[in-house]
């Protein structure tokens, strides 16, 4: 006899998401257990995804990213050759600082000449001049440059990454003739006087905002609402996050969220496929997630991707 | 002799001048010195008052609830479903089972949110102007299971109206209480303007009271449900390892203290095992983490967070605080008693076990209890091992999922919500240190009246 | 200084006149010590001590603090087997039978010879269970009346009974000092030894009890062969019919409890018995 | 399941062999004339071990080799061309999708027939296989009964062998301390290993930057500088230390030679509370009161410190340590012999200067030790840290700024959505080796230290 | 044995020698008590002594064990005070002052009545600064050159200099059980004590060194008031002018030494000195 509830673990991202719908599984199926939902992260869950089939093993994975080819193999090593991705909802980041200070309207060019140790000056990198946000832009506060940035064992730094600083750094334009190893180094170096890498929790970069008002902080966007009354969220190129504008594809910064099922455990053990279901439904979980502050992606998006784990393995 | 009797003489008063001169500044000395022991003293507990009173204070609001005296009226027209199946003559069980089940489902699938909002608004002033969305926001998201059960489990309800109480939610919870500002424009706030109004005419027609929140005792760990998260799943959690601690830490432990105090022979082995021994018990908590994530789970598969793995780990990091404390106790023990017991012809085993156990009862007891306590309230291995999930059921048996209880307070200190975010988190804590001090306080007793009796 | 002397000559009289000292020497040996030498660790305790010890008679041993007596007693019935880094040597013979031979079994061998220690020991038990313990690990009983038989009548022979007959279930810790004494003996004669050994039975005792354990060492020498070690030369005199004179880990003079204290030939047990020396 | 017949079916024999064993020695004692050496119930235990051990052997030998004789078993299943063409990544692939059809679980595309065939017979071979070793343990179970019970006689010597298993399970249970030892090293040197395939062991024990890169690929995952965690760690000891050893000493002295008899029974049980409390309590109680009074402050005097720091983190640790130091100097001091106390009372020292030039010199050692066990306590304090350091990896000296710590990455980089195939989550163990050979250090120099000690009052 | 026990004899008549018993007799009184009792918590370990101890003189104090002599002598410099729970009631006086008046500084009356315990318990520092730290916490030197000379004629007066001038800076813990006893009384003398109490000074050293010690005492008497316990009868007819016999808390007998020993007045003391208690 197996196992009778379903144990999903991964991404601490999706982690609130994924509680929520095993929450409502559990109380809409009586039939079913409520499921287990375990953290450790994106590349944890993968792992114990990857181990093989069995009762000792994972049903679903929670991620942050998409899986990696190298995680895929060790996946079809261990007899795990029946991988269902299933795209659910984004994930939108935001820049918010202290509910008492200025308004920000960020773009990336400006947060990357904040944070990186060198900028691009007339066709060379120099030492980053700049102390105040003014001084990038006359437009920003006339206020001492100070961020926290999530750190690098989060899967919202890869967003970051990409979406700001990469993109700031193009825009800014970095020296030609630079070699791959300089290239890297001038986008993953940042100042390490006015940036602050958060490993912990959204918990810990409030607590950095309230003990330095003048820190511009990172956050989920679910965190934010949450915490609106302390909390006053930036724009990024002019476009304030929210949930339409993210869905919309307006916001950039933002990552889509998946998770992975075992399709070997489908069947056996029992309520996999009503989870999928559940979890990709409009009337049962869509609206306790938007409340959580998932960014629900377009219908047809969902509709594929129901239809592609419906159709089973690739 | 007379020779030393004229020096001694002048000699003397001289001394005694000189021991004089001397004395206010030493007794000074005295005083300062006294008095910075005295100060350590009232450092340290200080501390103690400190931390209790701050954790009580934080604690104690999060100890009451709002509370949603509702009329649900179960609507026929909402509650649009076939009746519940009865029975048949020569219907099978298995074919009946199925019946209910689709019928709980299609229960189930029905819009309760529509039960809800619909009380709500009876219980609003005639005409207050609120969308459907905004007054949801009122009522905790498990309202809707709450009056479903209702109904599912008496079919009859339907068509009547009936008194519920639900909870409210914690954002409601939350203004009631004044954790978030309430001068905040609507911008800032969680709950829209007509909520908030809505929720304070609640509050003064008495729809709204606060009262005990029982939640926390009887309900697991909800993310869905804020204000209904409970405490119980992560406390089931915790026994489980606790159980798994005691069944094999309490007696390896005593084995081993027997075995190196009573007949290991004395050689380097056992020199290298008491090192060993000692060593381990002040090896940090994390690198048993590290070898349980290492061993447990990914050379022995163990299932993954579940209080067995917790358990382990916890009984290896027990296992050298007993060991060490056992054989304190043995080597406590009279050699006196243990020649009656050897002159008696006993062998060494019985005179071990008929009398030096027997006597060392009580102090292995106090350590074990002790050991088990500081056990309870580890929390840096048990992340290693995945007890960071988030499980919203009560574990059956040690092979389930679970969470621990600091583990719980770990994972609520984090949670962005501000009904956990400082009061839950303090009446967390509140509940382990009560079950700390309890367990201390068995162990301190016990101990007082081992000296008294020794 | 003379007057110290003649106190023990003085108590030696009365003794006297109850005992006959010869009696000692026509009994049967039982036990026969060659050669006994104890290490322990690098330390040389006992530098080769041969005795006969005779059936049912009381043997003592007397001589300054730390020359042996102990040592000495611990290796008749093998408790120096239990003392980390004793080493023993020489032959010990227990009716002919060499009590070191590795195919005898210790424990067999201390049910045969019981010993009573210096400060009594009774086990935190009830004063039953204290005087059962040995029968019951020895199946010495076939039943519970066996049992209640053989405490009833250790209690008697240690002269304990009638005091302590109403309270069998109050733990043996709560009798007073002289008490708890008899209550071991009785433990110790519950297995039926054959010999008794008893290292300083009376020093932690007042005179009172003393006098009681002395008066019934008296009478358990008719059924046991005692060996008792003693400090205290008077109660040598008083209770023994032979004695030893352990000296630096030597036995320098051994015979006849009268004439060792009459009539010691060797100039060193003339000294110790004279207070010079120890 | 298995496993609980398996249970069954041992309890039942060692039950009837622990009887069988009973009663002959019962029987042999009526037998009067020789006596019996052993009681009953030693005979009974005696028949009833030698009963078990083959029975567990054989039951432990399928344990070890069933795996290699089913793998062996599914291979010869398998057509030997398929097993020619597959390499070992597919075959291994084969072999679990055949265990897991046997198992019940289905597998994922089209099933071959000779994966169905070779999965039947695999749920076949695996029943037959279980029958055959419970009957086979039954059966060398009930030969070493017989055996055993004719064994038992007058002047067997039950108890000795009894006792000899007795002894043999204490070893064996206090291997188990070792073997703790072991695991800890064997599995935090193997995952370090692989770490270091990654990183070179130079740049990790001396880099100054820790910036693991998690978007990284082969060739680009980041820096992995010890040193700032090394700093960080040291730091917040220090700062514990600076707090803890002055009042917990301070407090042992004053609480065994001047506090009065009353004020000690209830001060030393309340001290001793604070060495009983959780420490994510103690790091929650850092990170909403102590971080925030801290910083407040430091504003109020002008100085920036940030709430979650070194300083908030030490000053907590410190007041979690001080019942660690002063019940341990308690302890020592109290070992300091009587003597030495009175002879300094008789010559008219004070009772400060009886303790100051007596006393502590004397303690000393003992108590250097006690400090230096609290110090590995400090270095490897875990949730304090994590709530309330600040996370912060950066090298710089200033304490009240945030800072990391080895324990707190190690958290950091294991339970975040890390690589775990990659250096991010191994350096997590390359990080605990550190941390076990840190405190390993200072602990047995401490334990060293603090053994001299008691020799020399023993 | 024979020299051991000679030598012992040999002091006993060089002591003799010198002494004249009823010296201590006419000495002036320097140490009065009067009806002293103590109370260890509940238990009266002391049931009123009153005893005159005359200047110069060795005072010895006999009785059995735990008949409270170490009690009453701890009284004398309320070295009593440091034991939690005892409480003294009665009075004493050093030189008609009585040493538990409030306003009389304990820790200058204990530089007067300096103490010698049973183990020798120098601290774990050198030689040289085990004698000096008595001086150095008084103050009674000015200089180093000052402390030098009280060290060096300290341990000539403990009759110890010779053996260790060369080793000052040695550990005091490393010297054997003889030399750390008189260390500890060189220690006490390098305070100019008036008083010196010595508690079973030699119970805890060989024949050897006991005899030296003896002699050491024999010869302090010229410059101190020594009071001595000792559980050993022989010992205190050997160095003591004066003797007290204590039993069951109370003082029994006291008086010349000689006196006590031949004649004892009280029939206790007479069965104690026939070694018929203890
Ligand atoms: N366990 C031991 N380890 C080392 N030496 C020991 C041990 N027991 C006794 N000794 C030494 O052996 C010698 C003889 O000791 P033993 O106890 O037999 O003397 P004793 O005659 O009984 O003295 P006492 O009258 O003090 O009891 C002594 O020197 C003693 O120090
Ligand atoms: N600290 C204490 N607490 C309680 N009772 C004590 C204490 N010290 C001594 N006593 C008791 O007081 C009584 C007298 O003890 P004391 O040490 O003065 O005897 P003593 O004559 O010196 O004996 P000994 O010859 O054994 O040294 C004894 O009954 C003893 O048990
Ligand atoms: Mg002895
Ligand atoms: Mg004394």
């Amino acid at each position: 006899q197996s196992r009778d509830t379903i144990q999903i673990a991964g991404s601490s991202t999706v982690l609130p998401f994924a509680s929520i719908v095993a929450e409502e599984f559990g109380a809409a199926f009586p039939e079913f257990k409520t499921p287990v939902v375990g953290s450790g992260g994106t590349g944890g869950g993968l792992k114990q995804f990857c181990e093989g089939v069995g009762d000792n093993t994972i049903d679903i994975a929670n991620a942050s990213r998409e899986i990696k080819d190298s995680e895929r193999e060790a996946c079809t090593a261990a007899g795990v050759t029946d991988i269902r991705e299933i795209q659910f909802g984004y994930d939108g980041i935001v820049f918010a600082s202290a509910a008492s200070g200025p308004d920000f309207a960020l773009t990336p060019v400006q947060v990357y000449k904040a944070i990186a140790a060198k900028v691009p000056v007339d066709g060379a990198l120099v030492d980053n001049p700049y102390t105040k946000w003014s001084e990038i832009d006359a437009s920003l506060p006339d206020q001492p440059i100070a961020l926290a940035i999530p750190g690098t064992n989060h899967g919202t730094r890869e967003v970051f990454q990409l979406e700001v600083v990469d993109a700031g750094a193009e825009e800014a334009g970095l020296p030609e003739g630079l070699t791959e190893e300089e290239h890297t180094a001038a986008l993953t170096t940042f100042r390490q006087d006015v940036v602050v890498e958060i490993s912990g929790d959204y918990t810990e970069t409030l607590a950095r905002l309230t003990s330095n008002p003048n820190t511009v902080g990172v956050f989920g966007l679910s965190f934010y609402d949450q915490n609106k009354d302390t909390l006053k969220v930036a724009t990024v190129n002019g476009i304030t996050p929210s949930n339409e504008t993210v869905a919309a594809g307006e916001y950039p910064v933002s990552r889509p969220l998946f998770f992975y099922v075992k399709g070997q455990h489908i069947g056996t053990i029992p309520g996999i496929e009503e989870y999928v279901q559940f979890f990709l439904s409009e009337s049962a979980a869509g609206g306790s997630l938007e409340a959580a502050g998932l960014i629900p992606q377009p219908e047809e998006k969902t509709a594929e991707v129901l239809a592609a784990f419906e159709a089973g393995a690739q | 002799m007379a020779d030393t009797l004229s020096t001694t003489a002048p000699a003397s008063n001289d001394r005694t001048r000189l021991i004089r001169a001397s004395l206010s500044r030493r007794h000074l000395s005295e005083s300062i010195f006294r008095g910075l022991g005295l100060a350590a003293i009232i450092v340290a507990l200080g501390f103690v008052a400190l931390l209790f009173v701050d954790i009580v204070r934080k604690g104690i609001p999060a100890f009451t609830q709002s509370n949603l005296h509702l009329s649900v009226t179960f609507d026929p027209e909402i509650i649009s479903v076939d009746p519940a199946p009865v029975r048949a003559a020569g219907q099978s069980e298995a074919d009946f089972q199925a019946a209910n089940l689709k019928w709980q489902r299609d229960v189930a699938m029905l819009n309760w949110n529509k039960v809800i909002e619909a009380s709500l608004r009876a219980a609003a002033p005639a005409g207050y102007e609120i969308d459907t969305r905004q007054i949801l926001t009122i009522a905790e998201t498990d309202a809707r299971h709450r009056v479903r059960e209702l109904f599912v489990k008496d079919p009859t309800l339907l068509g009547k109206t009936v008194q519920v109480d639900v909870l409210a939610s914690a954002n409601a919870d939350n203004w009631i209480k004044g954790n978030i500002n309430r001068d905040l424009g609507d911008a800032q706030q969680q709950l829209s303007a007509p909520a908030r109004g809505l929720i304070d005419q609640y509050e003064t027609n008495g729809t709204i009271t606060s009262g005990f929140a029982w939640s926390i005792f009887t309900n697991v760990d909800s993310r869905a449900a804020p204000a209904s998260a409970g405490l119980l799943g992560a406390f089931v959690g915790t026994l489980w390892m606790m159980l798994v601690v005691i069944l094999l830490a309490v007696p390896i432990g005593v084995a081993s203290a027997i075995y190196l105090e009573e007949f290991a022979p004395k050689s380097r082995l056992t020199d290298l095992i008491e090192v060993n021994i000692n060593n381990l018990a002040a090896v940090p908590s994390i690198v048993f983490g590290l070898l349980g994530a290492a061993v447990f789970i990914n050379y022995m598969h163990l299932p993954i967070s579940a209080p067995i793995v917790g358990g382990l780990v916890l009984t290896l990091m027990t296992l050298p605080t007993i060991i060490i404390a056992t054989r304190g106790a043995l080597l406590g023990v009279s050699p006196a008693l243990r020649q009656a017991a050897l002159g008696m012809g006993a062998s060494k085993t019985q005179m071990v076990f008929h009398h030096v156990l027997p006597v060392t009862f009580p102090s292995i007891l106090t350590a074990t209890i002790l050991g088990v306590a500081h056990a309870l309230g580890e929390t840096a291995p048990l992340l290693l091992i995945g007890m960071k999930a988030f499980v919203a059921a009560v574990p059956a048996t040690p092979l389930d999922q679970a969470t621990a209880l600091p583990v719980q307070i770990y994972l609520w200190q984090g949670n962005e919500n501000r009904n956990f975010f400082e009061p839950r988190t303090a009446a967390a804590i509140m509940v382990l240190l009560v079950v700390m001090i309890m367990l201390n306080g068995v162990a301190i007793y016990l101990r007082s009246k081992l000296e008294k009796r020794a | 200084m003379d007057m110290l002397a003649g106190k023990v000559k003085m108590t030696h009289q009365t003794v006297n006149s109850t005992m006959n000292p010869t009696d000692a020497l026509e009994r049967p040996i039982r036990l026969h010590a060659k050669d006994v030498t104890v290490h322990y660790g690098a330390k040389q305790a006992l530098h080769g001590i041969s005795i006969d010890i005779p059936d049912r008679a009381v043997t003592s041993f007397i001589g300054p603090s730390g020359c042996g007596k102990s040592t000495f007693l611990r290796c008749i019935n093998r408790m120096n087997d239990t003392i980390e880094g004793a080493k023993v040597g020489g032959l010990i013979e227990l009716d002919g039978e060499n009590i070191y031979d590795p195919s005898l079994d210790v424990v067999e061998l201390r049910a045969r010879i019981g010993m009573v220690f210096q400060k009594p020991n009774p086990f935190p038990k009830s004063i039953y269970d204290n005087v059962a313990y040995g029968p019951k690990i020895h199946g010495l009983a076939r039943s519970k009346t066996d049992l209640d038989e053989i405490v009833v009548s250790s209690l008697r022979k240690a002269g304990l009974f009638e005091e302590v007959k109403d309270r069998l279930n109050e733990p043996g810790t709560g009798l007073s000092g002289g008490q708890q004494q008899r209550l071991c003996i009785a433990r110790a004669i519950a297995v039926s030894p054959e010999v008794i050994l008893m290292d300083e039975p009376c020093s932690a005792l007042d005179p009172i009890a003393t006098a009681i354990i002395e008066e019934l060492i008296d009478e358990l020498r008719e059924n046991y062969t005692i060996v008792i070690v003693t400090h205290s030369m008077q109660q040598a005199a008083r209770v023994s019919q032979r004695t030893a004179f352990f000296h630096l880990g030597n036995l320098i003079e051994e015979g006849v409890t009268e004439d060792i204290f009459t009539n010691p030939v060797n100039k060193q047990t003339q000294d110790y018995i004279m207070g010079r020396i120890g | 399941m298995n496993s609980l017949i398996i249970a069954g079916l041992l309890l039942v024999l060692l039950g009837l062999a622990y009887q069988s064993g009973w009663s002959r020695g019962r029987g042999l004692a009526t037998a009067n004339g020789v006596k019996v050496h052993s009681r009953p119930q030693y005979h009974g235990s005696y028949v009833a071990i030698w009963t078990l051990v083959p029975a567990l052997v054989i039951i432990g030998l399928w344990g070890w080799l069933g795996d290699g004789i089913t793998h062996n078993f599914i291979v010869s299943q398998i057509p030997t061309e398929t097993v020619q063409s597959l390499d070992q990544v597919g075959l291994n692939a084969t072999i679990a999708r055949i265990k897991a059809l046997a198992s019940g679980y289905g597998v994922a595309g089209e099933i071959l027939p000779y994966e169905q065939t070779a999965g039947d017979a695999l749920r076949s071979f695996q029943f037959i296989t279980f029958l055959v070793v419970i009957a086979a343990a039954a059966i060398a179970g009930a030969a070493a009964l017989f055996y055993a019970r004719s064994r038992v006689t007058a002047r067997h010597r039950a108890r000795n062998a009894v006792e000899r298993v007795i002894n043999l399970a204490l070893l064996a249970c206090s291997a188990v301390a070792i073997l703790t030892t072991v695991g800890i090293v064997a599995s935090l040197v193997t995952e370090a290993a692989r770490f270091f395939t990654f990183i070179n062991p130079l740049d990790f024990f001396f880099g100054t930057v820790w910036n693991p890169n998690n978007a990284g690929t082969a060739g680009n995952w980041g820096s992995y500088g010890l040193l700032p965690l090394l700093v960080g760690t040291l730091m917040i000891t220090f700062i514990a230390m600076l707090v803890a050893v002055p009042v917990g000493l301070m407090a042992a002295i004053y609480l065994s030679q001047y506090a009065p008899r009353q004020l000690r029974a209830i001060a030393k049980p309340i001290i001793e509370i604070l060495a009983g409390i959780p420490t994510i309590v103690f790091g929650f109680f850092a990170l909403v009161t102590v971080g925030p009074f801290l910083r407040d402050i430091g504003n109020f005097i002008g100085l920036s410190i940030s709430a979650t720091s070194a300083l908030t983190a030490g000053v907590v640790m410190g007041i979690m340590i001080i019942p660690f130091v002063s019940s341990l100097s308690d302890d020592i001091l109290n070992q300091v012999p009587r003597s030495l106390r009175d002879g300094a009372y008789g010559l008219g020292a004070t009772q400060s200067e009886t303790i100051r030039n007596v006393l502590l010199p004397a303690a000393l050692p003992g108590i250097v030790g006690a400090f230096l066990l609290a110090v590995s306590r400090a270095v490897g304090e875990t949730m304090i840290v994590v709530l309330a350091a600040g996370n912060s990896p950066v090298l710089r000296g200033n304490p009240f700024e945030p800072v990391a710590t080895i324990t707190v990455s190690i958290v950091n980089q294991l339970t975040g959505d890390t690589d775990f195939a990659g250096p991010q989550s191994l350096v997590g163990f390359a990080l605990g080796l550190t941390l076990f050979v840190i405190t390993l250090c200072l602990n047995i120099f401490a334990l060293f230290i603090v053994r001299r000690f008691r020799e020399q009052y023993e």
